[in-house]
């Protein structure tokens, strides 16, 4: 039994998918020291040709990694800052998500981008503070954002096994997680989510670090509402036939999402719930504002944050 | 999803390149003497003749960026190339692509939409590309191709391949941040890259010397790449240049930068025709016409002979292009994912 | 009485705001040329110095037009692609948009980006096809799209002489549009919706270029249903009470909008219409695929987005 | 929406340029004798000292990017400025906005989160700007500054002003797109702009030689830019290059860029502290800070009285900036837009 930390998770995924497949390289800023966690020792291990530092050029970078991919390497591109992902959006979009459909399916791109510390990381402010997972998820871009640190290997693993490109955000907020394991991890199918606390009266999708607050609400609330929470691990593709089996049994739906409310994964579950199930009450989201950009001051960034009892307030709100 | 459209008959249009290709399997076009350029310059020219046509009538829906007036920019270049080489594209890229050894029949079949199209017509002029030749695609955005074609150049070479990357562009890339950044790139990880600038003297509109502060080459230069110009209507100018930049890549000497100096004869975008644009004057158009790429070749070679060849081929490849199905509208989302669940359609099912 | 192409009213629009404040200038790709339409003979009207032809450098030149919004101009910057909006997102929604709240609101920020063409154009195929304003809307910036020439001005100027950064789409699909406008066309202010026709039965929010779809389908309905049509103009901020009133009253609810289906404005729209109107009737989206990637052919081009017949079997069900 | 906060009482935080401000009017720093170079070295040094003590005690949330050893840059520079230029700055910007005479005790102020900094507690380190000085702001990313920069020389040459503007970046910047972006643009324009590379070694981790292929002052010559390399331990040596490059793109001459060879003698950030990083050995550390540009003009001016008046002035202004308020948290949202309505909750109210 290891007590695994998440940061560690994201490091042993990659360090055993290094070592299953040769084609798997890691590339990014600072990389080689490990500063952001994920890479540590990794160069020492694999040697500078598998694990590169690129110098402050993310837009070249992310395409280079783009022409790797269409000619047989997998690599793994970590971002120091989850606002990075718009400075390559159209690398990322424009380029490698569209090259397969463009090309008329005539190449695969194995691409993995790692974001260690998305969201909130207290006293970043407003730059460097974003959970822009939603815009993925619109521009159709598989999009994980895991919660615990075994999902972390597993879907870490799962990314770089996946022939489409795929974004990892592993939330500031989660990677102080640590987790008993035993063994071997396995890795997490993408688009699987998973029940993480079963209950009967009203299903909580939570996102990320948030899950970990949903399932403390949840034992909050134990006797006055039975809770349930589902983990979606996935934000694209969402697994929403585990959605549909939730909230048709349940029929009440709060969403717990740390990111923007306008467009957000939280208003594509709340649309969706509302097409396919009769639901008991209207469903509510618990999220940042519209257009959030987080203010410096501890306090402000974390009043941009959906917050616990903003959420145990919706539960009731919606078992009323 | 759709499965490759296997057993497709396209026996009617034998590729240009002629002897060295079998059926089905992608061989490079074969350059090596003046008549083989001669002929790829003289295809790429009615081809995009045709093109031009088909655009007028509707066959092609949209428009293209005609390359007619470069063609010994792509034909110098690919002829320098061997066969595991690869190249990326651009918006402009219907010679890049047929110099490089694309079924001329199949590049018309994907401008006319069809099924049996290079990219099964999903991808149309701006995305022309045929990865079993190297060709990383042609490219919608500009400047994008060329920290692909690093990238590209830097696994074969980790993979203990001598593969050489050239990467084209026009002028007008010269200012878009993630080429510069991509020149550091080849440059600190002196990738087996040959870039090569298309200056036709214009970004749409816009002049060089209104754009780019300092020249094409110094700028290379000042990254840490060997970098020449060249006269860009000059096949054998351009082949040589390439040459040299290709040989030195492929023995760890590090990426090359070649400008060339052309010239667009067309408007920059078929759409162009309709407005009445005067950035450039009819003098200055005649003046770069009468330094045409083909007719410096041609003395050289049996041009009319292989006049009527390209006429004949392009003629049999035009007409099995227009007899091939278009794709079925059913298919819109194939080719998406290589994996996982299909995506959602716009409307529940 | 002028019978107004939407094009025009575009550049109306510029020229009217240039003339009004010499702080405005409009700057992008072939602008003296007027390649694009809205810019049409505004070099030779106010000179290069407030028409300015930029080289192909779309982040510096929007990051160029922001450093001049903090210093006294109000820019608007002129994109030929929707999706050029990718490869400047850091420098809008980074730079710009975060820019007052990271200063504690020391600037205005008067910026408008403007993408004539937006959404599918045939022929033009992958990359130059996007309909991406649900990335703007979840990242806070104000974005319209306007459906008709007379607002198309109205916004446009609306937008200019906001003291924030506005995106404005014009769809592709609207831009051949004309109609019969007399005057002085006023301002159309940010954030107010308009009812195109009004209904009993069900509502049906179109944006941008589908308006004019919806109120075809909407008459071919006359008779056996009761359509109202709502034009959000604005999608962010939105305007909800509009929608409320409308929803409120037909308690059923169709959205058409010719943008990726997950996380989009449909799904924004539909779930605040189910947090806060019980519905009658699930509502309904008629949007395209999830991360759609436009093919080439145009058969498969059309069969990417939404189509009439959709909106109306969508508008069917929810009255069934 | 918060109005400002006015009235608030600064008077114990005297602005270290003394004589020459009045309260609540801005006037950027005066820098013209070698004293008051010194002393705003001095200022400097003791500010992020106080800062590095302040992330230690949590008096300041997170973290910052110290700026000491590379004093003399910001204060060279800021020196050639007169009082309409202004600045774009970078994370690790303490220096710069000190330099341009940005108040101190409302910069330790923003960094502890309090509504009376800076930014009113908004922004922090990465994003302390103060626009009444021409502070266009820090910036979290890197690069990120110099075409604003552009825009705002543009923009007050054409409102016939003869305002220069000052960018800091560091020289990883050097291979972003959009700072490269930003040289062709300045070069096209003539905008007047003094492009300031601070080369402090290193990218975080990444040395210089690995990153930059060719050099600093190369690539900016190789846009049409001149480019100059100074010792920016010696904040006359960074003063004299960048009056030049001043006096040049005020009197129409175009941009200038001026390469400062530096170090940082801390971590990167005050994160690294906790990490066990080996990219720098000690005694190439020990040898820049042998070269310490405090020292260098310490003979030259009474050090001793500056030090202590320095250190008074630090000692009220961290006195005033932890008595004040923190900002209120239902305000978490304000000065988001400009006008219109404000932004929707996370929850409906
Ligand atoms: C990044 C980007 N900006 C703008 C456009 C629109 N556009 C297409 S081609 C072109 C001009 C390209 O000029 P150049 O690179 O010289 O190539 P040429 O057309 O002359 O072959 C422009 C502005 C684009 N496709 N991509
Ligand atoms: C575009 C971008 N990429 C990465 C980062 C993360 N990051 C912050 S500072 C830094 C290194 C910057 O190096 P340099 O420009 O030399 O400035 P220095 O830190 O040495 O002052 C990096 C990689 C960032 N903030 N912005
Ligand atoms: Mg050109
Ligand atoms: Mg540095």
């Amino acid at each position: 039994m290891t007590w695994l930390s998440y940061t560690k998770a994201l490091n042993r995924a990659l360090g055993d998918a290094m070592a299953a497949d040769p084609a798997v390289c890691v590339l990014g800023e600072d990389v080689g020291a490990g500063m952001a966690g994920p890479t540590l020792g990794l160069q020492a291990r694999f040697g500078t040709d598998r694990v590169l530092d690129m110098p402050l050029s993310e837009q070249a970078f992310t395409s280079f990694a783009l022409g790797a991919a269409l000619t047989g390497m997998r690599p793994v591109v970590e971002f120091q800052i989850p606002s990075l992902l718009f400075l390559v959006f159209e690398q990322i979009v424009n380029q490698a998500h569209k090259f397969r459909l463009m090309t008329g399916g005539q190449a695969r791109v194995p691409l993995t981008f790692l974001v260690p510390g998305s969201g909130s990381r207290l006293g970043w402010a407003g730059q460097h503070s974003d959970h822009p997972y939603a815009l993925f998820v619109h521009a159709g871009v598989k999009t994980v954002v895991p919660a615990s640190p075994a999902d972390a290997y597993g879907l870490l693993r799962a990314a770089v096994e996946d022939d489409d490109p795929v974004v990892v955000f592993a939330p500031a907020g989660a990677m102080g997680a640590r987790e008993d394991v035993t063994g071997q991890l396995p890795p997490v199918p993408l688009g699987s989510a998973r029940v993480r606390r079963a209950g009967e009266d009203v299903t909580v999708v939570a996102v990320g670090h948030l899950v970990a607050e949903a399932l403390q609400v949840a034992d909050d609330l134990d006797g006055e509402v039975s809770v349930e929470v589902l983990d979606p691990r996935t934000l694209h593709p969402f697994d929403w036939a585990a959605l549909r089996a939730s909230v048709g049994r349940t029929r009440r739906l709060v969403v717990y999402d740390d990111a923007n409310r306008g467009c957000g994964v939280a208003a594509e579950v709340v649309a969706v719930a509302a097409e396919e199930v009769a639901l008991l009450a209207p469903p509510r989201r618990v999220t940042r504002p519209d257009g959030a950009v987080l203010p410096f001051a501890p306090d402000l960034d974390r009043a941009s944050q959906p917050q616990p009892h903003q959420l145990r307030d919706a539960v009731r709100a919606v078992v009323k | 999803m759709t499965a490759e459209p296997a057993g497709t008959d396209r026996g009617t249009a034998a590729p240009v390149a002629g002897a060295r290709r079998a059926a089905g399997e992608a061989t490079p076009a074969d350059l090596s003497t003046p008549a083989d350029r001669y002929r790829m310059m003289r295809l790429i020219r009615e081809f995009d003749t045709l093109a031009l046509e088909w655009v007028r009538t509707g066959e092609i829906p949209g428009g293209i960026h005609p390359y007619i007036g470069q063609e010994a920019v792509a034909v110098g270049v690919c002829a320098a190339l061997g066969p595991g080489d690869r190249i990326t594209s651009t918006h402009r890229g219907h010679g890049h692509v047929l110099a490089r050894g694309a079924d001329p029949a199949r590049l018309l079949a994907e401008l006319a939409g069809r099924e049996s199209g290079l990219n099964r017509g999903r991808g149309g002029s701006m995305h022309a590309a045929d990865l079993s030749l190297g060709i990383l695609g042609a490219n919608g955005i500009v400047g994008a191709g060329a920290a692909i074609a690093v990238g590209a150049a830097w696994a074969a070479r980790r993979s203990g391949r001598d593969t050489v990357v050239a990467s084209f562009f026009g002028d007008g890339a010269l200012n878009q941040g993630v080429l510069l950044e991509a020149l550091n790139l080849a440059s600190i990880h002196r990738a087996p890259v040959v870039f090569v600038c298309e200056n036709n003297g214009y970004a749409t509109t816009l002049p060089v010397a209104a754009a780019v502060g300092g020249s094409a080459v110094g700028r290379a230069a000042a990254f840490g790449i060997p970098a020449v110009t060249v006269d860009g209507m000059d096949a054998d100018a351009v082949r040589e240049a390439a040459e040299e930049a290709v040989a030195r890549a492929r023995s760890c000497g590090g990426p090359g930068f070649v400008e060339c100096l052309t010239y667009r004869y067309e408007g920059h975008h078929t759409m162009e025709r309709r407005m009445r644009l005067t950035y450039r004057s009819p003098e200055e158009v005649a003046a770069w016409r009468a330094r045409d790429p083909l007719e410096r070749l041609r003395p050289a070679v049996p041009a009319a002979e292989i006049d009527a060849e390209v006429a004949a081929l392009l003629e049999r490849a035009a007409a099995w292009a227009l007899s091939e199905p278009r794709p079925d509208p059913a298919e819109a989302g194939a080719y998406l994912y290589a994996g996982g669940p299909p995506p959602r359609p716009g409307v529940p099912v």
